[in-house]
């Protein structure tokens, strides 16, 4: 009678590697599979109403299409059935415990979410004329004003659109400045722990890339770089605190280096959580640095963005920053510095990154979670995350290597390595296992530095509660994988799917449904 | 602080585990100099949930808005009606809140999603496969074109007149970094664009064309001859595509022979939003995907043989291939994606050509009821639901004079190509099925007022 | 570390009776447990942020509160991640087939909850002037007009609370029509097969209750019912299409034998979503009827409320209906008939049922129901409806026993019964097998004329993908019961509880939180 | 039609399953002559999701909304500041599209949440146990009062004057059809409430006495006298709470002897909603549980020994005891007492008691202010965030007036009380947490102005 189920995969009593009696539907009580749109849809089927369309002739050219598309439809409580069900099969921060090292999954506001999708915001056109949308160019000019103040910088660019975007845009600004001065210069220097969309942004703006060693602490080798620091040398881009978790205690004097060889220093500002209220990046001297609103200003990351990563920029390069931008004037009025005023008002800019004026929907978002701590809670933050990432790092380096536990506290992540499980465990045992257990796993083999890296990054919308219950598991988890248990090697076990074959995937993509070739034949 | 679970005596224990003292012996590390003693001065402590709710709605309140307005702007976000289920759905903790689908055991949700969503923007560019999307269509198109180059192995991209100016301006900022040579020029108030001076251009050394349509007039031209003429030269031809729905009224680029076909995919789910964030799509033709910049979800199978979606090729990105990846993105528009795929599913072939029709006829009866006004031409021949006036003035203070009356009646020209007189007077209208035919008399009076 | 888990109970390596691997946390990957309030929250905890108080003498009159209340608090993340979790272990109609019969659970549309929610309506007193409320009042008018003209009746009271309150309504305008006119009398006569709150309203009311027979086609015995009526009978309340899922062929022959007799007839509208835009009850000569807009008119169920329950009247009851109610004027605008004016404009009412004007948020959801599917819309619901239940009837009768199967076609429900399983397998087994498979149970052991039964309610809103596939497990799963698999005697086995023991619950009834009486030693 | 799923061709193929030849076949039971042969007239057909949204949005701004206005109303429904993750999760599929939870296994989150919803108000309340909700505050109360008469078996309530009138209007309703007698009487403009006419009616007879606690007036008095009188003659104490902030200043009723406490919970998570849905509080004394109307959730355990909840106690419910069951109420308020029971979470003890500050410490201040006004007098002595002014003219107007000036100045007694010379001039004033002391200023010169 049924054809294929809503997993799209034939139901057969007690296949197997269940665990548990095996069901017609394949569904497990509320764990239930889902089917694709195009198994279930039809090109017919349609999920709105619309009113009619007048008649008129059309003024198409002669390029109406006239071949089917191939775009199924369902009806609404469908298609409201179709996502719920697709999202009950994701672990989410909602969720749980999500503690992805260097991703900063924190709590996002309810608060954030209403006042990002008021009409006043939500249902505006990025090129109506200023002065019908000042409240919307307020929004953009107070969070900018909150995010130099924070970091003790001179200007900042709001328009990037995710935190390796305003990488490009802080390197962007880097080599306008340079190439101003007359000096263009090929190379940026990029740390070996160094998140990969650093040297990839060096690239992608047409530097070469030459790695800076670490110390055995963890940090930037000082006298290395000084070392290689030299008139090719465009800048160095620094983690602060760095992918290990630790506090580049050196930064005022890799700053000052790089400035003594006429280079600029860009800071990834990606763990800003860290240290927001309690350090000023603009004191250590650096001179552009991203921060990614998803993840200190607690946008949510939404399963891969959007995100949003205004830069900010020391003196000496603002003047170079992307248009367009806010500007406030004495009585208070917003205007917006764009192509037609940028000559006058902004001349020496690298030009445009984006269409329109960045990532509003996370600059509400944003301004309404700072406002909320205000200056004193966003220092409590910072304050809270270090200290829950170092009640993990202490409740757990007896039974786990932490190659960098005696290089001071750790900063808002505690990092692990893999070495000492059994024969043939690794990181990726204990991740699948923690998936069992009901957590999200840590960040896996990244940073590079560190053999099967476990990096941990707790945030500081944990409670005590959960991290010692995490801590429990984990610690269960660690004991399996020294003892060679083998049910966890085939962890999970109750997740929606096993573990999945990733080579497969790679060597024949299917990145789109097709048609099977032939229908199954009836039953 | 409401957000903050830890209380006073969870700190102290955890400090004795810990074996510091106080919170600052954990920041030891920062250097004596760089430590802040307390809040920062001058800005303002925590604020309740109501007072900060409070501070947005005034904000919000100064804002004219789309829906209680008579609203005609495009130039590349559209306002259209999106059901509310797609909110619905895409406020879901287990959507909301997840990460970039790392995991996959627990990430299936987001995974099968973009595999659909894949396929849908695949089908409706007429592309064989698709990623799982970029920032916003312009930095789509600077990608679109980096990738163009990896392929050809060549600098020199031709980019059509009708290509939206922010999107130009983006590929130059780029272009003046990387060494590409980008060949461009205005467009101008005729019916027809610049395809002859494109069909020019193209020689051996181009990677290229890139051709927006509609384009940014609004205008629709067949895009085959480009094509024919640029694979003849080893070039690409890459479409650019602003107004999604358009395509269930209009050839998909990919029939016409586009290789690469990128778009901004905020008409639909996505809302406008000021401007942001919106969701790239970025498709082509399989042969070229593993130069296709961001991620890719495929399908594969589990340890036990059931279906399932991994995010797959990532030896083309910044986290694995580091330097020599394909594109630095990282974090990109996944919910906005997820919107648009929802949006499109309620929509289905029969209502997405319903609403291509519904709104090709809105803007064709505005087009003819605005163009009577005296002195107001039509430029367009060819148009889906935005076309361009000749306005027998300068636009720009016309816009802000119909603001003024209550009216939000398009996007001049001189805010997009400020100081090019020949464009001056142009006014580009763009006509949704949120538009009734009141609000396009509306308009029309308002128009013919200020023309007065 | 831990002390107790998310779930409440000591985690334990390996309990009996799981399916697949125990954790340490209880958690299974995304089946996530979770503690009570009451073990995670501390009363010094909150989740808000306030201003602060201005300082003053209070006015409390030497009653401050002094004793601790033992109210426990949670910061935000946690009070999201609490109530998220639970939500999951919860079975919905947005994660699949619902088919609880009588209780018309189809899909709940996304924009409904949009329009309650517009400021206008949420955040609007129900005391405000009247003047500063005509929106409000114009959205109760139009429903109102809707469901007169949908019903063909005379009136509506817009303010009972639920399908019984409105059975209440409905069942006071009886006993105040009857002694308006001198003629109290004593007893309501219900139906075997009717719902338990219609014994109940005519009880509270204060009326005697009697049964009526039914015949063996499953519908009311008109000739019984003939013979009881007489002078102490005050009316009758029939259920039309009957729980049986049959239309009351004689519904009209049953009015005029009422009305005959000095009698009304009470109609429980419960399953009008089988007729609407197809059978006005007007038409068959009823005197009041409830709607459940929670039924018909897609108001969410919200795991129990809150519902609506309208009700229409004839010309004979209008004039006793409730207060207050809405009034439109020649020139547009809205009054309240309230205590004030009901003297002069409604002056035999027979009083007020609720503090306020009814269920707004409600009214709201359905007319925005109502609109969006207008009158052909919504005649094809009750085609809909209807179609897929005959469709679940007729592909299970050579299953399974349908009592009714020959009384004709069945209405928006199909009814069987549990003869013919294994020795020892009933009803309940296979509600639970259905579990399993990922669905929500039908209504078992109602209504009460039939053996065990089974009442399977689909709905308009599914699709036929989804009735086979449910055709097909619940074939597979009666099946199972007719061969006696002790896997299903035991099921569910798949969701987060296997079957709980009510008699324990019943027997020593914990109905709230008690603080265990000694902490369990460390461990 | 976007919300039904089958398409044509699935209904032919299903009817040719049932072996119908079409629709009119599955109707054959309706007498012709009740049978529509179309969609009935005068009613428009159906809409699209955009039409109907424009509908009620421009109903919607028809009204005066609590947020943008200085507000001042209350007498049972009360504007407080709900945060906005009550909101997000009462929206959670599983929570809005789900029954009552009949099965529990698949009902655990409905389950869990009810009972720590009871555990929530019962300490609220100072009472032993509470049910899973009930309709409203006015419901409830009747339902209180019939629970006294089951448990006393006596039939004669004894009403303070400080309940609020519809909530008496209510239980008159009932009790002219159930044989109860209500002893009633109207308020007076005076700081004491009439306690000591309960004290006087107490006797034999009476099965309860019912006191309003903030009575409708809004003044606060101990019960402690009334309970040991009631007791004494075998009666009960019923307390009515209609604003639960105020517990989280003053004591609660089971504190002071009440045997059942029922309440409105509309202050916390609901919102004003024009007046509805609300939800109905019901504590009471253990030794009364199996006379409580209404579902009761209670703990078990599973077939493996884990913690789980079922509903319990049914034989008292309709769907078992059908005539003879403690009250007809069926679908109750269940996703309000979640709404409630997630904002006093979010709350916990220490929230209520600075909310309930907060709100007095306004209330003291408005009520200072306001009444330094010529001829505006107050009359509470003691009060909670309510008070009533006594103006020298008639409240009603004024109300209307103030309104006219933008101003949402409170409930005329007049209103309350049509026709009670005696009340005319009285003033109900509430100020919450969502008042500013701006609002308050605005308010007094609106007032002031309108006495002139
Ligand atoms: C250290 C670091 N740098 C840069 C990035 C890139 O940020 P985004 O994903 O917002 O582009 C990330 C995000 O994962 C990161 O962790
Ligand atoms: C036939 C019937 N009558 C009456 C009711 C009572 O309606 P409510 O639960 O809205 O009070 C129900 C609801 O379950 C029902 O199915």
């Amino acid at each position: 009678m049924s054809t294929i189920n809503q997993s799209g995969w034939k139901p057969e009593m007690g296949s197997a590697g269940e665990t548990g009696p095996a069901t017609y539907t394949g569904n497990k009580a509320l764990m239930l599979e889902e089917a694709l749109i195009f198994e279930i849809g039809t090109t017919g089927t349609t999920g709105v109403d619309l009113a009619d369309a007048p008649k008129v002739t059309p003024r198409l050219g002669n390029l109406a299409r006239h071949r089917d598309i191939g775009l199924p439809g369902l009806s609404e409580p469908e298609t409201v059935r179709h996502y719920t069900r697709l999202s009950r099969q994701n672990y989410a921060i909602d969720l749980g415990f999500f503690p992805l090292g260097s991703c900063t999954m924190k709590h996002n506001p309810r608060l954030n979410e209403k006042v990002a999708r008021m009409e006043g915001f939500a249902d505006v056109h990025p090129l109506q004329p200023v002065e019908t949308v000042q409240g919307a160019l307020a929004v953009i000019n107070e969070l900018a004003v909150w995010l130099i103040k924070l970091t003790g910088m001179h200007g900042v660019a709001m328009t990037p659109k995710a935190g390796a975007h305003g990488e490009l845009c802080g390197i962007l600004a880097i080599k306008a400045a340079l190439e101003a001065r007359g000096d263009p210069r090929s190379v940026i220097l990029v740390p070996e722990s160094a998140h990969g969309t650093n040297p990839a942004t060096a690239a992608f703006a047409g530097y070469a890339v030459e790695n800076i060693p670490a110390t055995s602490e963890g940090r930037v080798d000082l006298a290395a770089l000084k070392a290689r620091l030299g008139p090719d040398v465009a800048g160095v881009m620094i983690t602060n605190p760095n992918t290990c978790g630790l506090f580049e205690r050196d930064m005022k004097a890799i700053s000052d280096a790089v400035h003594a060889a006429g280079g600029y220093v860009y800071c990834d500002g990606a763990n800003f959580n860290a240290i927001v209220g309690r350090v000023r990046p603009g004191d250590l001297g650096i001179d552009a640095m991203h921060i990614n609103l998803h993840k200190t200003f607690s946008t949510p990351h939404g399963g891969g963005g959007p995100g949003s990563g205004p830069v900010v920029l020391s003196e000496a390069l603002s003047p170079f920053g992307p248009i367009p931008f806010t500007e406030r004037h004495a009585d208070g009025r917003y205007t917006l510095v764009e192509e037609e005023t940028a000559s006058a008002r902004h001349p020496h800019s690298f030009g445009r990154m984006t269409a329109f004026h960045g990532q509003m929907g996370m600059f509400t978002r944003a301004l309404s979670y700072i406002m909320s701590h205000g200056a004193d809670g966003l220092r409590q933050v910072a304050e809270d995350a270090v200290l829950n990432a170092n009640y993990i790092l202490r409740s757990l380096e007896d039974v786990l290597d932490a190659p960098f536990a005696h290089s001071g506290p750790c900063m808002h992540e505690a990092l692990f390595s893999d070495n000492g499980l059994a024969d043939g465990f690794s990181t990726l045992d204990i991740a699948k296992g923690l998936i069992d257990e009901g957590y999200h796993p840590m960040t896996v083999y990244f940073p590079l530095v560190v053999h099967g890296a476990m990096l941990i990054e707790p945030t500081e919308t944990e409670s005590k509660v959960t991290l010692d219950q995490f801590i429990g598991a984990m610690r269960s988890v660690v004991q399996r994988a020294k003892a060679g248990d083998p049910m966890l090697k085939s962890a999970p076990h109750h997740a929606p799917r096993r573990r999945l074959d990733e080579t497969q995937a790679a060597r024949k993509p299917a990145l789109v449904w097709r048609e099977p070739e032939q229908a199954v034949a009836a039953e | 602080m409401r957000y903050l679970p830890l209380t006073p005596s969870d700190r102290q224990a955890m400090l004795g585990v810990i074996g510091a003292k106080s919170i600052d012996d954990l920041f030891a590390d920062v250097p004596a100099e760089a430590r802040l003693d307390g809040p920062i001065h001058g800005l303002p402590n925590h604020a309740s949930e109501m007072a900060v709710e409070r501070h947005f709605s005034n904000l919000a309140r100064q804002n004219m808005t789309a829906s209680h307005t008579p609203f005609f702007l495009g130039a590349g976000a559209y306002k259209h009606h999106v059901p509310a289920s797609v909110d619905h759905i895409i406020q879901r903790g287990e959507f909301l809140t997840a990460y970039t689908p790392y995991q996959p055991e627990i990430a299936q949700g987001t995974l099968q999603m973009l595999f659909e969503f894949q396929t849908q923007v695949a089908r409706l560019f007429g592309c064989d496969v698709a990623n799982a999307s970029m920032y916003d269509g312009s930095t789509a198109c600077w990608e679109a074109i980096g990738m163009a180059g990896r392929i050809t192995k060549r600098s020199k991209a031709v980019l059509s007149s009708g290509l939206h100016p922010h999107y130009v301006s983006v590929a130059k900022t780029m272009a003046q970094y990387t060494g590409d040579t980008l060949d461009t020029a205005l467009p101008a108030l005729s019916p027809v664009t610049d395809s002859a001076r494109l069909l020019d251009a193209i020689d051996g050394e181009t990677s290229c064309v890139v051709v927006q349509y509609p384009d940014i007039l609004g205008r629709i031209e067949d895009l085959s001859a480009i094509a024919a003429k640029a694979h003849e030269h080893g070039a690409l031809l890459i479409a650019v595509v602003t107004e999604p729905v358009a395509l269930g009224a209009i050839k998909a680029p990919g029939e016409m022979g586009a290789d690469i076909v990128v778009g901004e995919g905020q008409s639909l789910g996505v809302g406008l939003q000021f401007g942001g964030p919106y969701v790239g799509l970025f498709a082509c033709k399989e042969k070229f995907v593993r130069q296709m910049p961001g991620r890719l979800c495929g399908e594969t199978v589990d340890a036990e043989g059931k279906r399932g979606f991994v995010l797959t090729l990532s030896t083309r990105e910044q986290h694995i291939r580091r330097e020599k990846a394909t594109s630095n993105i990282c974090t990109n528009s996944g919910l906005c994606a997820l919107a648009f795929s929802i949006h499109l599913t309620l929509l289905g072939e029969k209502g997405l050509r319903g609403l291509a029709e519904l709104n090709h006829g809105l803007a064709v009866q505005a087009a003819d009821r605005l163009s009577q006004i005296a002195g107001v031409e039509l430029v367009n021949d060819t148009f889906f639901n935005e076309f361009t006036l000749k306005l027998p003035k300068e636009a720009r203070p016309v816009v802000r004079a119909l603001a003024d009356r209550k009216v939000l009646g398009g996007v001049s020209l001189g805010r997009l190509y400020p100081d090019v007189d020949a464009l001056a007077n142009g006014l580009l209208v763009a006509v949704t099925e949120a538009a009734t035919m009141e609000d396009v008399e509306t308009f029309a009076t308002a128009l013919q007022e200020v023309l007065a």
